[in-house]
């Protein structure tokens, strides 16, 4: 099949599923839904692979012109390159595992084909942004998956007590992406004036080598296209919504807020490189950002008691992580820990959903306790993606968190201390959630204890494959010091295939400092592991009640008051001005001035009518007066006319 | 427009009385409530008018004038019958011939 | 000529028939005149004129692409509201049918002619049906407020009026070619004050920042099909006046001098009103604020008068025809089946009515111009446009992206989502249906080729000569 | 001169049939000399079509008077109802009219200031009989009494005008006394205020501010019938003398003289407009309103070699008598507007002819009043340009009067019972509602 037709293909399928699903969803057996969802996005998944296989070079499909004027065309057109391939196969990949779960995890819900129409269609979003060859196309799929997001976060609004909370949550996702939004927005408005187009390959030849672009508008397109990276990729200061996203159902949890969409920011800067390679300011910009990012929100993490939000929290920290390394311009190791965190990172969202699946509904992690021997399968898996997170050795979050660390040692020392820290809590966070999930005694009352069930295949067999993909991820990207030949296979793929990249070489450490480097993350891993065993598993700490929390705790679970101090600088002053504006300005000054000039006139007729006395006498006087006025005047300006 | 006539000089005269009358019944119909003397105030006007068509019709030598003083005095006939018949039906209906006692329609 | 005449025809023959047949004669004589208006523009050739001439000496018409495009807006119109108040009591009103008829052909009027007297004598002439819907249907309980809207307009378009005198003497010419032909600009000053009265008139109806008072207040009381009228065809005239007419005639000193004046009201209208419909709890109130925001926003990239950028507002002012039809139905529908449209006092429709809450829902997102739909094309031009010729403007213009956000997602949650408040609610007539689901075609086909659309009515744009 | 014979005939003959107390009859013979005046009219003058183009809306003789008949049909014809009530005295009042009426021919096509005198007089007289003729009511006797007197007061200030225009120039020819002041005369003091006392006499006529405080006193007191008549005829006269006369006497010194001309123009809008605002009597809004309009129609001397007045006057004439049958129809005793509410709903003819005439005076196209007030502003907004701008927010206020009205009559009414309207009336109606409509022609 040629390429051009199969890319065609690839999007094409999962709006093939939206439309069918949209249009007919209601009246299919449910069966027939989730499949139809689940197979066009397999189908497109092996279409990729063959894609992937196949792989040559860069190549453009266009498809129709979208715009064609004189000084500006704009086309959706498609690009195949490595970088878009694996974007591509993430996506299909991981999100036809996810909808799969999603036919066991939904099963019971009465927006099922709704359910599975939004999924499509937020697959065929995420692919026109990940597979667009210019940036219309690409803000096409951002502002798509945005409103996908939004549906999804939202999807459970009929909720008795909490439907009001999740629509707020989508709106919360909706608006924050919106202000990221407007980066892009303007980024593009730049980039079209500086160079007179939008198709990536133009732009980044243009660029190329050229260092004379090097300076303010580089800085300014590159800082808007950041700020639209950390209103997708829940960056410091737009991350509030990540959190809060996870009202939405926990697949799409997965999918959306974990493995796919929030990297999206991650893709921007990867793809535009050669942009941000003129820009070493706002290099640095990203990197603290997302070291402050990575470390705040691992913070936060420590004390969260709600299962999904300890993985918001978490995946907000990884994608700080990921920018600290495009910070230093290391894009393949960015995208490497993408793959990584997008394997464990759905697992873990999975797992956790298999876990509320069979708790009914809960998701308070103070409930729960000893699950490991009511759902092993679920358990063990949600073990490995634990494991990988907090980076135990071989795993692939080991690698991919090493090869940032590295960067980081490499460019920056102070960096690299600050970074150890955040994998230190990362660590401790995800083992105090998985002990106190599966270890120690039910917490959640015997009734409930007596309904928890192990998950069905549907979502189990999901679980394993992303399990298994956690553990031999690393395998991807070696470090030169295991396996010569092998090693540093993803970073050929990407930078050989990727326009901009074969430019940016990462940096290589020596061999003692690489084993030193590895030695020390695998001694915090595996110690925090140690430690949080004894404390969770063998001396049986539970979380505290919120009353119960000391000073830092509290600053963790109640997130720093982020969200609280968002509110008073910038919510409520924007509804009080609304309120002022609504009701003062318009109301009394304009549309009340309005009628009081109005009324001003037409009330002078009190006065004027007064003039009518009803006198004849003054009627006589008036007119000989008016008369003596008119004659005294033209006499005088007779005087002075010539 | 040359003076045509004997007039001469005294045209000043002449016109000066005809102001001076016409100011008069002016006042006269501004400051009095009596129907009949705003009638003969008005009266004046039309008069002093006339001396003064007469006066140019002299000083220009042509009939002109005089012929539109006919006229005049004839119009005001006309209007003093018309007028007299109006203050016979206003004195009817209010009792009184004062001016300001007729201050119903009003602003 | 029937494409022109036909609605007063029909006009006329409401009033004549037996009142239990209004609403299908109302329904079937609007589908013709879409029908015809469609069937029309297959046969036009669209780089060309249709020369209509009566041998009248004020008024003579001619239809290009652009005219024709908005021939074609104004019957599907015409035609979605009384498909729209299809099972409301208005369309069985011999009165309202008659009216929207007059007022089609006075917008076709608008729309069609070719001589300047003609545009304002049509022009004003929309304004007495309009005037009689909005008084005998609308809720309005003190004269004032419907007296304030047609007062503001008169005004406005009285100070046309002049400005109409003044450039037919100036130039000694009326129609549309000659005045394009005509040079103004040895007018010096002049052609500021006529573009003035021009801007005056239009900067009242489209509406622009100070200007808007009447709006919302209007908006309110009216009927649901008032409304519509109002917002989704009526306040047209003004954009397209300032494209077809004003700025081709003007172009030179008197645009270069009100250009960055007008774009800054109208970006100041983009924010002020997106920052007002935040806080308002009516949901009308609330789209006429959104209505502000966006017409603004048309309104500036117009005044920028390029080539490119013209084009692509006509692709918004169709898009925000379609929004506002949508979302004032919506709005008409909640209003007319709770009797509120107090924000505080709705909740939980879309538990009771499914289909309602995803039509409503599309429509809002069509409003928010997400991809697939014409707004997003638009918006996304226009901002452009303003952020190439002045970055600051494009950057408070972009914030409607927001703020559109913030208060168009409230508009829609507060009452679909949430705890029930209404228990019953009828869902959707299909003849809503219908209006909602041509709307949404509409509106996704826009933004998929919006190229159809600006190649056709790029034949009738002038090049501007900077 | 055909149309003054056969007015003055049919007036006398009026006068004789009227003895036979048969109404009627008597109309018929008013009817058939107002038509007959027209007709002769026609064929009479030189016809030429004045709508040749749109800049030259000059009114030739023949079509002054046919308007002037036209307009006193439709007046007569509307307030029959009233005139044939009092049987004894319906050829009286019929003759009265057209007695008037020749006095109207007369003053508005002068070319000698002393036939002028004479027209205006004949003008007059008749109507301050007129609007005494409710013999029983205080209110018109007052009415009576305030007209006769601010009259004869404004004729003698005219007069003494004429007297001193002759003093400067020598002449009662209007044409003479145009090429008289032209070489310079036009700078004596006597010429000028000659010049302001005519003009005096002549707005007072018309009644514009501040010669106006006849109107709304004379208006409210006089009967709608009469009404009908004075509100029309007098201002169309009157305003085509001051164009036919002062169109002469300024042409030499035009820039001099439009300071005062904007001056009462603004003045007579303004006031009319606002002070129309607060009436509570229909009659009063009526007479302010026509002060307004007299304002409008000012604007023709803006431009002295095209007064595009005549369509103005057309809509305005007709559009009020629409109004005054209406009020006529529905409110002859109390003249409230509160008894205007809900009108249109019972009656449909009511209804559109009340409508239209609105918005013909509000100056809404495409109806007559808009091609006047178009045709009157194309020649004077380039000459007085701030003026015009000055005038249209009058027009805006003027349209808050006019529409109030409106919604006040299209209101759902408390009371259900139809109204009923008589032959004529809905004849008259139907005219004026045609004629306002009929404006389309000139498009």
């Amino acid at each position: 099949m040629a390429k051009d037709l199969t890319l065609l293909l690839i999007i094409a399928l999962p709006l093939l599923g939206f439309a069918i699903n949209g249009l007919f969803g209601k009246k299919l057996p449910k069966t027939i839904v989730g499949g139809i969802a689940t197979a066009v996005v397999f189908v497109a998944f092996l279409l990729a692979t063959t894609l992937f296989s196949g792989l040559h070079g860069t190549q453009i499909v266009k498809l129709f012109n979208i715009i064609d004027f004189d000084q500006l065309q704009i086309n959706a057109s498609f690009q195949i390159d490595a970088l878009s391939i694996w974007m591509t196969l993430i996506i299909t990949g991981i999100g036809s595992l996810i909808h799969l779960f999603s036919m066991g995890y939904m099963s019971h819900d009465e927006g099922y084909h709704k359910f599975f129409t939004y999924l499509n269609l937020f697959i065929f979003s995420m692919l026109l942004l990940v597979l667009g060859s210019n940036y219309f196309v690409l803000f096409f799929g951002w502002e798509g998956v945005g409103m996908c997001s939004y549906l999804l976060i939202s999807f459970h609004y009929n909720d008795a007590q909490k439907g009001l909370a999740n629509s707020l949550a989508g709106r919360k996702a909706f608006i924050m992406n919106r202000i990221g939004d407007v980066g892009l927005l303007l980024a593009l408005f730049m980039i079209l004036g500086q160079f007179h187009t939008l198709e990536f390959m133009t732009i980044g030849k243009a660029v190329q080598g050229d260092v004379a672009l090097q300076g303010g508008a580089m800085f300014f397109i590159t800082f808007c296209l950041f700020i639209a990276a950390t209103g997708k990729s829940a960056q410091i200061p737009l991350f509030t919504w990540l959190p809060d996203a996870m009202a939405g159902p926990t697949p799409v949890s997965a999918l959306i807020h974990a493995a796919t969409m929030v990297t999206a920011g991650i893709y921007l800067t990867v793809r535009s490189n050669f942009l941000f390679e003129l820009a070493p300011f706002t290099k640095d910009i990203i990197l603290y950002v997302g070291l402050a990012t990575t470390l705040v929100a691992a913070f936060m993490a420590l004390r969260q008691n709600d299962i999904k939000k300890v993985l918001a929290y978490s995946t907000v920290s990884q994608l700080g992580l990921m920018f600290v390394a495009l910070g230093f311009g290391a894009y393949t190791v960015a995208l490497f820990h993408v793959t990584t965190h997008a394997f464990f990172k759905a697992l873990l969202f999975l797992g956790s959903g298999s876990v509320i699946h069979g708790m009914h509904e809960e998701q308070d992690i103070r409930k729960m306790g000893g699950l490991a021997k009511l759902m092993p399968l679920t358990h063990l898996t949600f073990l490995i993606g634990t494991m990988a997170i907090a980076g135990i050795p071989f795993l692939s979050g080991f690698f991919s968190k090493d090869e940032i660390m590295a960067q980081a040692l490499h460019h920056n020392p102070a960096v690299y201390a600050i970074l150890v820290l955040a994998v230190t809590m990362t660590a401790i966070y995800m083992f105090r959630l998985y002990f106190l999930t599966f270890h120690g005694a039910f917490r959640g009352g015997d009734s409930l204890k007596s309904k928890v069930h192990e998950s069905g295949l549907s979502m189990t067999l999901p679980l394993m494959v992303l399990a298994v993909l956690s553990v031999f991820g690393g395998l991807l990207n070696l470090p030169g010091l295991f396996f010569k030949n092998a090693a540093h296979w993803f970073d050929h793929y990407l930078s050989h295939g990727t326009f901009g990249l074969s430019e940016v070489h990462n940096a290589h450490l020596d061999f003692n400092t690489s084993i030193g480097l590895m030695l020390f993350a695998s001694i915090i891993a595996v110690g925090v592991m140690i430690w949080a065993y004894l404390n969770y598993a063998k001396k049986g700490s539970l979380a505290k009640e919120d009353a119960a929390l000391n000073g830092w705790e509290r600053l963790s679970a109640q997130k720093l008051y982020v969200d609280e101090i968002y509110n008073t600088v910038f919510v409520k002053p924007l509804l009080t001005l609304s309120e002022f504006v609504g009701k003062v300005v318009d109301v009394q000054l304009l549309r009340n001035g309005v009628y009081a000039i109005a009324d001003g006139i037409l009330n002078t007729a009190n006065l004027t009518r007064k003039w009518q006395t009803g006198f004849l006498s003054s009627y006589l006087f008036w007119m000989v007066f008016g008369l003596i006025i008119f004659v005294a005047y033209y006499l005088l300006k007779l005087s002075v006319w010539h | 427009m040359q003076a045509a006539s004997s007039i001469g000089t005294s045209l000043d005269f002449y016109l000066f009385v005809s102001f001076a009358l016409f100011t008069i019944g002016a006042i006269g119909a501004m400051t009095r409530k009596n129907m009949i003397v705003l009638l003969m105030c008005i009266e004046l006007m039309l008069n002093a008018v006339n001396l003064m068509l007469v006066t140019f019709s002299t000083y220009y030598g042509n009939g002109d004038a005089q012929i539109f003083v006919f006229f005049t005095m004839v119009v005001a006939a006309a209007e003093a019958t018309v007028g007299l018949s109006i203050i016979i039906m206003a004195y009817r209906n209010l009792k009184s011939i004062d001016i300001d006692m007729y201050n119903q329609l009003k602003n | 000529m029937a494409l022109i005449l036909l609605p007063l025809v029909f006009s006329l023959v409401a009033w004549f028939i037996p009142s239990n047949i209004t609403r299908i004669f109302g329904l079937i004589a609007s589908a013709a005149t879409l029908v015809l208006s469609s069937v029309a523009v297959c046969y036009f050739e669209p780089s060309e004129h249709l020369l209509i001439d009566f041998g009248l000496r004020f008024v003579r018409f001619s239809i290009d692409s652009l005219g024709f495009t908005m021939i074609l807006l104004t019957n599907a119109v015409i035609f979605l509201v009384f498909l729209s108040n299809f099972k409301r009591s208005i369309t069985n009103e011999k009165r309202f049918t008659a009216l929207a008829f007059l007022m089609q052909f006075g917008l076709l009027g608008v729309f069609t002619t070719n001589t300047i007297l003609g545009f304002y004598i049509f022009w004003e002439l929309t304004l007495l049906p309009i005037f009689l819907i909005l008084y005998w249907f609308g809720s309005f309980d003190k004269p004032r407020a419907l007296l304030q809207f047609f007062l503001y307009t008169l005004l406005g378009s009285l100070a046309m009026l002049l400005s109409v005198i003044g450039l037919m003497h100036a130039t000694n010419q009326q129609t549309y070619e000659a005045l394009l032909a005509a040079d103004l600009s040895s007018l010096g000053n002049t052609s500021i004050f006529l573009m003035g009265g021009f801007l005056l008139a239009f900067a009242v109806k489209i509406p622009l920042f100070p200007f808007h008072t009447w709006q919302a207040e209007t908006y309110t009381k009216a009927p649901t099909a008032g409304t519509m009228l109002l917002s989704a065809i009526m306040l047209k005239m003004a954009l397209f006046g300032l494209l077809k007419w004003v700025l081709p005639i003007f172009d030179g000193i008197a645009t270069d001098f009100w250009r960055w004046p007008i774009i800054t009201l109208g970006i100041i209208g983009v924010v002020y009103g997106a920052v007002v419909a935040i806080r308002q709890q009516d949901l009308k109130t609330l789209f006429a604020y959104a209505s502000l925001s966006h017409l603004g926003l048309i309104a500036a990239a117009l005044m920028l008068n390029n080539f490119d950028t013209n084009q692509i507002a006509v692709v918004q002012i169709v898009n925000h025809s379609i929004v506002s039809i949508g979302l004032f139905l919506a709005a008409g529908i909640i209003e007319q089946r709770l009797g509120t449209r107090e924000l505080g006092q709705l909740g939980g429709i879309a538990k009771v009515a499914p289909r309602f809450a995803f039509w409503f829902a599309v429509l809002t997102f069509v409003s928010l111009s997400v991809p697939f739909t014409a707004g997003f094309i638009g918006e996304f031009f226009l901002i452009k446009a303003l952020f190439s010729a002045n970055a600051l403007t494009g950057f408070l213009a972009s914030t409607t992206l927001v703020l559109g956000a913030v208060y168009m997602l409230k508009a829609y949650q507060a009452p679909m989502f949430g705890p029930t408040i209404n228990a019953t609610f009828e869902d959707l007539h299909w003849s809503e249906i219908a209006v909602f689901a041509i709307l949404s075609i509409a509106a996704i086909y826009l933004g998929l080729a919006p190229q159809c659309l600006t190649d056709f009515v790029a034949h009738s744009l002038t090049q501007p000569t900077h | 001169m055909d149309s003054i014979v056969i007015l003055f005939i049919s007036g006398l003959l009026g006068l004789f049939v009227g003895m036979q107390k048969k109404p009627l009859f008597s109309i018929f013979i008013a009817s058939l000399g107002l038509i007959g005046a027209g007709v002769a009219a026609y064929f009479k003058g030189s016809y030429v079509s004045p709508f040749a183009s749109y800049a030259q809306f000059i009114p030739t003789q023949g079509l002054v008077i046919i308007l002037l008949c036209a307009v006193t049909l439709l007046a007569m014809l509307g307030g029959y109802k009233r005139y044939k009530s009092d049987d004894e005295h319906t050829g009286d009042y019929f003759a009265l009219i057209l007695f008037s009426v020749c006095g109207a021919i007369i003053m508005a096509q002068p070319n000698d200031l002393m036939l002028f005198f004479i027209g205006l007089e004949i003008l007059s007289i008749p109507i301050y009989v007129l609007v005494g003729i409710e013999k029983g009511s205080s209110r018109s006797a007052e009415a009576a009494v305030k007209y006769f007197f601010t009259g004869s007061f404004a004729s003698a200030i005219l007069l003494f005008g004429i007297a001193l225009l002759y003093g400067a120039t020598g002449s009662f020819q209007i044409i003479e006394i145009q090429s008289n002041l032209a070489i310079g005369i036009w700078q004596s003091p006597m010429a000028i205020i000659g010049s302001l006392f005519l003009l005096a006499g002549f707005t007072f006529k018309i009644g514009a501010v501040p010669f106006h405080f006849w109107g709304p006193d004379v208006y409210d007191g006089a009967s709608n019938s009469v009404l009908m008549y004075m509100s029309t005829v007098v201002k169309i006269a009157g305003i085509y003398a001051i164009i036919n006369v002062f169109g002469q006497v300024f042409r030499d010194s035009y820039a001099f003289w439009i300071d005062l001309i904007c001056i009462i123009i603004v003045l007579s809008m303004f006031y009319g407009y606002i002070t129309a605002w607060k009436q509570t009597s229909f009659r009063r809004l009526i007479a302010y309103s026509s002060i307004a309009n007299a304002g409008l129609m000012l604007f023709a001397l803006a431009d002295i070699h095209n007064s595009n007045i005549f369509l103005f006057v057309t809509a305005y004439a007709v559009a009020t008598i629409a109004l005054v049958v209406v009020n006529f129809a529905v409110n002859d005793d109390t003249d409230s507007l509160a008894n205007w509410e809900g009108i249109a709903w019972r009656n449909p003819v009511i209804g559109v002819a009340l409508v239209l005439a609105l918005f013909s005076l509000a100056g809404i196209p495409p109806f007559a009043g808009f091609f006047g007030k178009f045709s009157l502003l194309w020649s004077a907004a380039p000459h007085v340009p701030y003026t015009a701008i000055l005038a249209l927010i009058a027009s805006v206020i003027g349209a808050f009067v006019y529409l109030r009205l409106m919604i006040s009559a299209l209101k759902k009414p408390k009371v259900t019972m139809p109204i009923h309207l008589s032959f004529e009336q809905v004849l008259v109606l139907v005219l004026t509602s045609l004629t306002t409509i009929g404006a389309l022609y000139f498009i």
